[in-house]
């Protein structure tokens, strides 16, 4: 039991690494600043969640693991409001003054 | 297994780090506000690791705080962006 | 050893601080220098807690408290210096100077 | 092996940050840079085994004082002050090599402390018990380092007096800081309505956490007051005016409260700031919570910035 729940967390783990990487080759090498918000969005909510799935098996207790959801729930939360504020921003930069 | 989640931390810091050359280089606002949005997300991935991985739950907490307040320093960000055309 | 290397990063970020305060002529930038410097500050105060480390604790719980008290009253003396700049770039924007 | 590439990862992004700040050539940008560097200060508390020190670094460096720097370099960018001169490459180099002799030297110092190292962690184990607080920089901050903490909560009210007293003619007794218009829809209306409850119910975890745990009041201050902003910049709350008896009264309340038991120690136990013993963990308890809401208000207040005359607002 033990074995399959470290397995699972090291697989989600290794998921989340993935779109961490992505989304941060993504901000660095994409063109035009949309497409790198493209990018971040997939960083910030698909991996910080991964972790998360994978971190839960580990947390020995329900209040802890709640916590991380919480957690999660936050960065979910901040990155929503964030993200279109950031691209009414971009337009902004992009318009002529 | 703690091993490898201090790994997989040392991973995601990597990548920030990465990020932060769009800080750095910008160009325009917004790609810095992304850039600092992808740092906290990252900083609260990498305190998540570093607590299961060394058993210290008070890093929990940590990211807690951090997530409550990338949320706040982003808006703030936004909110007194320089204007329209404001690439600097 | 990262106790070192951190008193060591405190250090160059003390030299870094204080080039700023001198060089920049604009007032946020050389306030912000200032916070770096400070930050430099307390880094070295921190490495030096992270030696003192025994008694089963990670760190010296005496300079850690110093550094937590610093940082709350570097941001009161900020927030002060921040409010004065503000303040006056209110009076000169009513009164323009003529040079 | 993970630990030192974290180490100098983390160091070397302090490094770049910091450097980014002071050559930036405008104060958002700098700004921007100096919110990125205190996150990552945060990261580097932590490394360092403060976890009580990363949790006031991500709060106060990276929150609060983000919104008053970037709020002051957008106000000033809209009217300018006069600056100085730059000084010549000649002078600059100067000031330069100066700087690098200074770093080196407490590079020096560094590398040269006493082996091994001198430490209070043993004391400070020693006499925890006293204090009924199972987190040792809690205790070091309530017992024999309460004066340092007393002295702090009055140099923060002090400073809200200050910032007050910049008051334009006109301004003084009104609404502290820039009106902001009510906000009803979009996402920065959802975010201020949803956060602040949240960041209240951190706030008191963090704050009782604080007994036995990294945590305590100046980080829960620095989320409380966080929040409060928020919901100011939405436009959802106009704080009192400044003149209000009630604002007066709760910025003061703590640093009065912890004065008054302090002066209690005089006469019960003959020391100021000395408690009793069979009261040590009441009263310290009462001192965190006070000290805790009449810190956030302050915080938040240092951020708000002075009133602004009656006819502008």
């Amino acid at each position: 039991m033990s074995l399959l729940l470290d397995t699972f967390t090291i697989l989600a783990v290794l998921a989340g690494l993935f779109f961490f990487a992505a989304g941060t080759a993504g901000l660095l090498r994409f063109p035009d600043t949309s497409s790198r918000l493209h990018a971040l969005t997939k960083a910030d909510n698909l991996g910080l969640g991964l972790i998360v799935l994978g971190l839960l098996p580990q947390m020995g207790g329900v209040l802890p693991a709640l916590k991380l959801l919480v957690i999660w729930g936050l960065a979910l939360l901040a990155g929503a409001t964030v993200g279109p504020l950031i691209a009414r921003l971009a337009r902004q930069e992009d318009a002529p003054p | 297994m703690s091993d490898l989640l201090q790994i997989a931390a040392l991973v995601v810091l990597v990548t920030v780090a990465g990020g932060l050359l769009r800080i750095l280089r910008g160009p325009g606002v917004a790609d810095r506000v992304m850039a600092a949005q992808l740092l906290g997300t990252g900083g609260i991935a990498v305190l998540l690791l570093s607590s299961v991985a060394t058993g210290a739950p008070a890093l929990l907490d940590a990211a807690l705080t951090l997530a409550l307040l990338a949320a706040f320093a982003a808006v703030a960000l936004v909110m007194t962006a320089p204007g329209r055309g404001g690439r600097r | 050893m990262s106790a070192t290397l951190y008193g060591l990063l405190g250090a160059a970020l003390v030299g870094i601080g204080l080039f700023g305060l001198l060089v920049r002529p604009s007032h946020l930038l050389r306030i912000l220098s200032f916070n770096l410097l400070g930050g430099g500050v307390f880094l070295v105060f921190g490495a030096v807690a992270r030696r003192g480390a025994g008694a089963g604790l990670p760190g010296d719980p005496v300079p850690q408290a110093l550094v937590l008290t610093g940082i709350v009253v570097a941001f009161a003396a900020t927030a002060l210096a921040v409010m004065l700049l503000l303040r006056l770039s209110a009076e000169s924007a009513k009164r323009p100077d003529p040079s | 092996m993970t630990g030192l590439l974290a180490d100098l990862l983390i160091g070397a992004a302090i490094l770049a940050l910091a450097a980014g700040t002071v050559t930036a050539r405008s104060a958002f940008t700098a700004t921007a840079f100096f919110i990125a560097y205190g996150l990552l200060l945060a990261l580097a508390w932590v490394r360092l085994g403060a976890v009580d020190i990363a949790l006031t670094e991500a709060a106060i460096s990276a929150g609060l004082s983000g919104l008053l720097l970037l709020g002051a370099a957008s106000r000033l960018a809209a009217c300018p002050v006069a600056e100085e001169r730059a000084p010549g490459p000649v002078l600059k180099a100067l000031i330069g090599l100066c700087c690098a002799a200074v770093s080196a030297a407490v590079g020096y110092a560094i590398l040269s402390l006493p082996e091994p190292a001198p430490s209070l962690a043993e004391e400070a184990m020693a006499h925890l018990s006293v204090t009924a607080l199972g987190n040792p920089v809690a205790g070091v901050l309530m017992s024999y380092r309460a004066l340092d903490t007393l002295l702090e909560a009055a140099v923060v009210v002090l400073a809200v007096i200050g910032v007050w007293s910049l008051a334009p003619a006109g301004g003084w007794g009104g609404v502290p800081g820039p009106i902001h218009p009510r906000i009803e829809q979009g996402p920065l209306a959802l975010l201020a309505r949803l956060l602040p409850p949240i960041g209240i119910v951190v706030a008191f975890h963090i704050l009782w956490v604080g007994s036995y745990a990294p945590g305590g009041k100046f980080q829960a201050a620095a989320i409380l007051a966080a929040m409060w902003l928020l919901a100011w910049l939405a436009g959802l709350a106009t704080p009192p005016r400044i003149s209000s008896r009630r604002l007066r009264l709760a910025i003061s309340a703590g640093t009065g409260l912890f004065l008054a038991i302090g002066m209690f120690g005089v006469l019960a136990e003959g020391a100021f700031l000395a408690y009793p013993p069979a009261l040590t963990k009441a009263l310290m308890l009462a001192v965190e919570f006070a000290l805790a809401g009449s810190i956030a208000v302050a915080l938040a207040l240092l951020v708000m910035g002075p009133p602004e005359p009656e006819d502008r607002a």
